[in-house]
């Protein structure tokens, strides 16, 4: 990694499994990477404040809002999307959110999905107050959460509603 | 009258302007880069520049990640004292034994800043060299009578935290400068700390608080949210006792609002933070003072 | 236990309908396959970045784009000029001086609140985009600025459409019943000087935006958005571009909420249209969070002067009679019908006879306002419930027992109100005790008692709202008589396709209220089918010529237009289904059932036909045919049978259903700091037929949130100068997990007598939190000086003040007897 | 924004008006100050870089004197424009006392707009605020000066 300051270098990093390799501007937030110039458009954009949460993402494990993270910090990173977290079968976690009735219009979902699931790696069954700690950085407008803390903490009951 | 006005595109929109960027694999390195590049601007956890920059409120020219610099991300203790990496997020804060042992404080207040994905990302240097006047840990750091270490190509000096804050967004680390570590006096016997304000909505942004701290009597007070930089509460200080109560605290701190002339915004009238930032010294002081006993 | 606790008192069993089917939007959600318009790419597109006015009020006297136009990557710009000559200026609903009002995609000659689109800049990537718009060169001459509706219409005041020879948009008497009367014969008269409902919206969390391409060769535009009302867009967008209709193909997909707020995006895709022709390619415009809090659809902000409530010994509330100012901001983008629609509800839930109501609406340098859930309605039942709790307060009744006194009784329904509203069934005290069950209302003064053993002040309160669905767009010709709007529709078609699949298009706009789900539930009851053979299209599409006027997502009626098309339809569908197997048996039509995906001789089981079969028949396999097989395709508009309502008396049923809501909820408050939590909450809701409810339940799950951040936190607020001072989420904060109270709710069902599911529209909840919580807030502050809550929206300094200087409050109030 | 405030000079009126008077010497308590130039006696201008941290924030402001009553009474407009801000501020300065005590009367009406403004007024306040504080001291040590001389 070149430590000479440029506005423009090639980022390597591992998305949803797959390795890849873009020049990528210094400027770009990671949103606009994974969404512009990789089409993972499942995660989402709602303010301008890294206030949100609907961008959030894995970034090596652990949970981050991708707007408050240029794409060149993440050179180097494995970054696991809402696209990444089911293969041919639905998670827990999303058959949960689907028979809570925890989504309605669904853009917040995809933030919602990644920062339970970062909670649930590590708890796997937590309380309603730690599930709502967990979620406090992602905005829901339709739901009140009331059906998303039940749908997380059912997870960790054995998918119990 | 007419205003020529250029370039009126004034209003959020989460896109920076071109900037540079390095990341460097040593702490000299950093500081090279720092010094060398007019505009140079050290980028931690980015969890409030990268937002400053989106507003376009701030356009550093070269963007210096000091992601690398593990050296900058160790908690440990040596002596009596704390030492917390510029680079130590929060959530590694919250993590730590030798906080959770030494002042456990910390950990609590870390705790309460924004979410986890901000504490994930947000570093303890970040948040103290920002100095967003609602930020927790100026005050808190002053309180605990901290000191800061900061690098320059001139070499190392430490500044402390009574001096460290100077303006909004504005410290003791210059152009050129870096913040690498914190210290604080590990806590010990007959010491407490508290903290306490209002924020918006829980774990919301601060709309008044204040940080207290007791060593065998001996009080460190300072407020936050009422000017730019955290302000001790020196009268109270000197009329807090070894052991206070209620009606003690109440005393003390009468008339400190009246000291103070604090912003007024959306949320708060200069004259509601005045009677905050009292109550405020009330609780954080009975909480230290309840602390020290145990 | 969990956050919720759901009591079904009754929950008819019918099929599907009736059942909590779990949505099939969902799968392609949770995965993050979900459709919204920024998830769209076109090959060459263009991105577009609005200049906006960094002034609230000032002349235009020039705007260089050059610097612009000269940055590598810029595509090309649009300014106010160029629109003014492309484009004529928007249709105005209001009659004069409203009417007279000059709105255009892009400001024309001045500017009218901070924020406003002063030109637009494409460029080949957002980010410069955004730093083309910086080099825009705009010249302003900045003007006097008014953003206190009392203050515009002031004599004097700064004049922000000079063609209006004022700020006042609208001004009229709306009176009923003999108001004079009823103040004579009073026992009470208890006068509130001032009341204020404060600015705020939903904020949706996915901005507006489109996705808009041109067709040179057809001289057609494809608009690919998340707007909510294309049959109003198109309304507004194809005249001032002077094309027809047809010339504007509205697609939409996933929305990402939407309450209202995302009806007004018409002048900005008219921008993206005038762009996409100009520069030939595709624009993509997407809203950034600040630039939607600084210009679109506020809350209407409304203040009630002047106000006086007749109450008689036994606390019948007999009259009120006010003077309502409406904060319409700086243009009129949907108003001033919210000068009409809180007319739907005038009595609310009470049994007042007498009303008299001065309504003027005034504009002000503030962002424009739109519909937002709850539209003009919350505004006026906040005011009817704050009437209710001063009026029990100051004269020493119980709040319960006024409310069941007051209530309009279940016997009475059907009722009519006094201005020939007619409120459809419901048993308003029933509700009210429901609710008071779930609270623990017996429980309410030992909880005050522990509540104070902590230095805390507990407050209870009661909102009870309505929620009136599917208008009666006649009541846009009260405003302005020469509107030719009335009535309202809403499109289904369904048909049973070749390989037989039954496929369903909509003319709506959902925005996560469910309809793929719902409008299939009632597809598989009607046609007896398995529900998952049942496809429901996703989304709106002008090319699918299902959709009519009226037709979109927005104040509380898909259960009724769109179930009700759906049903229709659906029928139609049957009767051809069964008419085909006739054909083929030969036998009398009545003989034939529709049974586990047959149509079958009902004597005679063995005699079936697979609906594959009659799929193929008239698309595929028609010859030999005595006569045409009928076409499995029905396409049915619904159409609620409405009257133009009076427009001398300003009378006539104005909404077909009125689905009803009662909140309740504690508050704690510390005295010290007036910081306050709610500690308990419950809600009760009554939407007639509940088709789903589950879904019904998030509604008003969704309500109850909105309600509680306007209550708390959410605020448009505006210093003098006409900054906005929550321009994004730093200040304008929404409520989080950890901010939110246990909730326990139930639903009644009372069955709409007018609706063809016995479903009432429902999801807009009324603003029963923010009516519950203020009068929680007046009651635990009866402890400490007995302030007044005057205002909708309460903070924690506003509680500091009351607590501070209750005589501030109190003083609004007076009561007088005889 | 409205400040206002008193300040108190052991001096006479007229070596204070002579600073307040004087465009070459206010500049030097206008905070970042990196050029300044006097067009007539009405009209100056001076290129600020107010120190903010994050790189300061860069103003060229244009001065205009309002009104002015030697000895008494002097009002001017400092019209800022930058990348991030708009500035607008409308000061004014009443001199009473006798003799070696000036008591100072000031007022100063600032209006900000930009994306300095969209970070919220828990920022802009205090820093109009610790400025404004900035520059009171600053003018002390001019008329200290001016004192001395």
């Amino acid at each position: 990694m070149s430590t000479t300051p440029i506005t423009s270098q090639v980022v390597t990093v591992t998305v949803n499994g797959e390795r890849i390799e873009k020049d990528v501007p210094a400027r770009r937030l990671l949103v606009h990477f994974l969404r512009d110039d990789l089409d993972l458009t499942g995660t989402h954009v709602g303010c301008d404040t890294g206030s949100c949460g609907a961008c959030t993402v894995h970034l090596d494990g652990v949970p981050v809002k991708s707007c408050a993270v240029l794409a060149v910090q993440a050179d180097g990173a494995t970054i696991t999307t809402v696209e990444g977290l089911a293969g041919d079968e639905l998670t827990p976690l999303q058959r949960s959110f689907h028979e809570h009735h925890a989504l309605q219009c669904g853009y917040c979902t995809p933030g919602m999905l990644m920062s339970a699931s970062a909670l649930l790696a590590e708890n796997p069954s937590p309380s309603e107050e730690e599930v709502k700690v967990a979620l406090q950085g992602n905005i829901c407008r339709c739901t009140g959460y009331w059906n998303i803390v039940d749908a997380v903490v059912a997870v960790g009951k054995g998918g119990a509603a | 009258m007419t205003c020529h006005e250029v370039g009126c595109d004034r209003i959020g929109a989460m896109l920076l302007r071109e900037v540079a960027y390095a990341r460097p694999a040593t702490v000299e390195e950093a500081v090279s880069l720092l010094s060398e590049h007019d505009g140079a601007r050290a980028l931690a956890g980015g969890q409030t520049l990268v937002n400053v920059m989106k507003q376009r409120a701030a356009s550093p020219d070269v963007l210096v990640d000091l992601a690398k610099l593990d050296e900058l991300k160790t908690i440990s203790v040596s002596g009596t004292t704390l030492e917390i990496g510029a680079m130590a997020t929060l959530t590694s804060i919250i993590g730590s034994a030798e906080v959770e042992v030494s002042r456990p404080i910390l950990a609590e207040v870390a705790a309460t800043v924004a979410d986890v994905q901000v504490r994930n990302r947000g570093t303890l240097g970040g948040n103290v060299c920002l100095n967003d006047p609602t930020n927790h840990f100026p005050p808190l750091l002053v309180a605990l009578g901290a000191t800061m270490t900061i690098r320059s190509s001139q070499g190392e000096r430490s500044v402390p935290a009574d001096e460290f804050f100077i303006g909004v967004f504005e410290t003791a680390v210059r152009e050129g400068d870096l913040l690498t570590r914190i210290s604080i006096p590990a806590a010990g016997k007959g010491t407490g700390d508290g903290m306490a304000g209002v924020t918006l909505g829980a774990h919301g942004t601060y709309v008044a608080n204040a940080a207290a701290s007791v060593t065998n009597g001996a009080w460190r007070v300072a407020l936050g949210c009422v000017a730019a930089v955290p302000v001790r509460a020196s009268a109270v200080e000197e009329a807090l006792g070894a052991d206070v109560d209620d009606a003690s605290v109440r005393a003390a701190v009468a008339g400190l609002g009246a000291t103070l002339d604090p912003p007024f915004d959306v949320h708060a009238s200069a004259d509601y933070r005045r009677s905050l930032a009292e109550t405020s010294v009330v609780r954080a002081v009975l909480q230290a003072a309840e602390r020290a006993e145990r | 236990m969990t956050a919720v606790e759901t009591t079904e008192t009754t929950t008819l069993q019918r099929g599907f309908v009736g059942q909590s089917v779990p949505r099939r939007e969902d799968r392609r959600l949770v995965q993050g396959e979900g459709q919204f318009f920024d998830d769209v790419k076109r090959h060459g597109m263009g991105y577009l970045h609005f200049v906006r006015s960094p002034y609230p009020h000032a002349r235009i006297e020039s705007i260089d784009v050059s610097a612009a136009l000269e940055l590598p990557g810029v595509y090309g710009t649009l300014t106010g000029d160029e629109v003014a000559i492309l484009t004529d200026p928007f249709f105005q609903i209001a009659a004069d001086p409203g009417g007279q009002v000059r709105d255009y995609a892009l400001a024309v000659g001045k500017v009218r609140y901070i924020g406003e689109a002063v030109a637009a800049v494409v460029a080949e990537t957002r980010e410069l985009a955004r730093d083309a718009a910086e080099l825009v060169v705009v010249e302003y001459e900045p003007l006097e600025v008014v953003v206190d509706a009392r203050k515009a219409l002031e004599e004097g005041a700064p004049v922000l459409h000079e063609e209006c020879g004022g700020n006042m948009s609208y001004t009229g008497v709306w009176e009923w019943g003999d108001v004079d009367a009823a103040f004579a014969e009073a026992d009470h008269v208890v006068k509130i000087s001032e009341l204020h409902f404060d600015r705020f919206n939903s904020t949706p969390l996915e901005l507006d935006g489109g996705l808009v391409e041109y067709n040179r060769g057809t001289g057609q535009w494809t608009i690919t958005t998340n707007n909510q009302f294309p049959g109003f867009a198109v309304i507004m967008m194809a005249p001032a571009m002077r094309v027809g209709t047809d010339k504007l193909r509205i697609v939409t997909q996933d929305i990402g909420g939407g309450f209202g707020n995302k009806i007004t995006s018409h002048p900005q895709l008219v921008a993206c249209c005038l762009l996409a022709r100009k520069l030939n390619r595709p624009i993509q415009w997407t809203e950034w969070r600040t630039d939607f809090h600084q210009s679109m659809s506020h809350g209407n902000e409304r203040w009630f002067l002047e106000t006086e409530v007749a109450v008689k010994a036994d606390g019948t509330m007999t009259a009120f009679r006010t003077k309502a100012i409406d904060d319409a901001g700086a243009y009129l983008r949907y108003e001033p019908l919210g000068g009409v629609i809180w007319s739907q509800v005038a009595p609310g839930m009470y049994g007042w006879r007498n009303i008299r109501v001065e309504f003027t609406q005034a504009m002000t340098n503030k962002a424009p306002v739109s519909p937002n859930r709850g539209y003009s309605r919350m505004q006026h039942l906040w005011f009817t419930e704050r009437i209710a709790d001063i009026v029990a307060q100051e004269l020493g009744f119980d709040r319960v027992e006024l409310r069941k006194k007051n209530y309009v009784q279940p016997g009475q329904m059907p009722y009519e109100t006094p201005n020939g509203c007619v409120y459809d069934s419901g048993d308003y005290p029933k509700a009210l005790e429901t609710v008071l069950e779930l609270i623990g209302y017996d429980t309410i003064e030992e909880r005050r008692e522990e509540a104070a053993s902590r230095g805390k002040l507990l407050g209870f309160g009661i909102g009870s709202t309505l929620d009136s669905g599917t208008n009666n767009f006649g009541q846009s010709q009260l405003l302005n008589p020469d509107l030719q709007f009335s009535g309202n529709n809403e499109v289904a078609t369904v048909k049973l396709d070749i390989f037989g699949e039954i496929v369903v298009t909509l003319g709506t706009t959902p925005q996560g209220q469910g309809h793929e789900t719902t409008a299939a539930q009632v597809v598989a009851d009607i046609l007896n089918c398995d529900v998952d053979l049942v496809h429901v299209r996703v989304g709106h599409d002008s090319y699918w010529n299902s959709h009519a006027g009226f037709s979109g997502t927005y104040a509380s009626q898909f259960a009724v237009t769109g179930l009700g098309a759906v049903k229709g339809a659906t029928e139609d569908l049957a009767n051809q289904m069964k008419t085909l197997a006739s054909m083929v048996f030969q036998c009398p039509v009545e003989a034939i059932e529709l049974a586990d995906g047959f149509a079958r001789i009902a004597d005679n089981p063995d005699a079936a036909l697979p609906f594959m079969a009659l799929g193929a028949i008239p698309n595929a396999n028609n010859a030999g045919f005595p006569s045409d097989p009928p076409p499995m395709n029905a396409r049915f508009v619904y159409r609620p049978a409405f009257q133009v309502p009076d427009k001398e008396k300003k009378f006539g049923n104005l909404t077909l259903t009125y689905a009803m809501q009662i909140h309740a909820c504690v508050v704690e408050v510390d005295p010290e700091t007036g910081v306050y939590e709610l500690v308990d909450y419950a809600a009760v809701d009554d939407c007639g037929t509940r088709v789903n409810p589950k879904i019904v339940e998030g509604q008003v799950m969704g309500a109850t949130a909105h309600a509680i951040g306007a209550a708390m936190f959410e605020s448009f607020a505006y210093d003098e100068e006409g900054n906005l001072l929550t321009p994004n989420f730093y200040d304008y904060h929404v409520p989080h997990t950890l901010d939110m109270p246990p909730l326990k709710t139930a639903a009644t069902e009372s069955p709409s007598p007018f609706t063809p599911l016995g479903t009432k529209g429902m999801g807009e909840g009324g603003g029963g939190g923010i009516h519950c919580i203020c009068a929680a807030l007046q009651d635990a502050l009866r402890a400490s000086g007995g302030g007044i809550v005057t205002e909708s929206h309460n903070p924690y300094h506003r509680v500091w003040e009351m607590l501070r200087e209750p005589e501030r409050s109190r003083g609004k109030v007076q009561v007088t007897g005889r | 924004m409205k400040l206002e405030g008193v300040r108190e000079f052991d001096t006479s009126r007229e070596v204070v008006w002579s600073v307040i008077n004087d465009p070459a010497k206010m500049a030097k308590t206008m905070p970042g100050v990196e050029s300044f130039e006097v067009q007539d006696d009405k009209h100056w201008s001076a290129k600020v870089k107010v120190p903010l941290g994050l790189g300061g924030l860069k103003m060229s402001i244009a001065f205009t004197k309002l009104e002015e009553r030697p000895m008494e009474f002097a009002s001017l407009n400092a019209k800022g424009q930058g990348v991030g801000a708009l500035m607008n501020m409308t000061t004014s300065f009443t001199l009473s006392g006798e003799g070696e005590k000036t008591s100072m009367k000031w007022e100063a009406d600032v209006k900000i707009a930009g994306p300095v403004g969209s970070m919220g007024q828990r920022v802009l306040q205090p820093i109009v605020n610790q400025q404004v504080g900035n520059v009171l001291t600053a003018l002390d040590r001019e008329v200290q000066a001016a004192k001395g001389s």
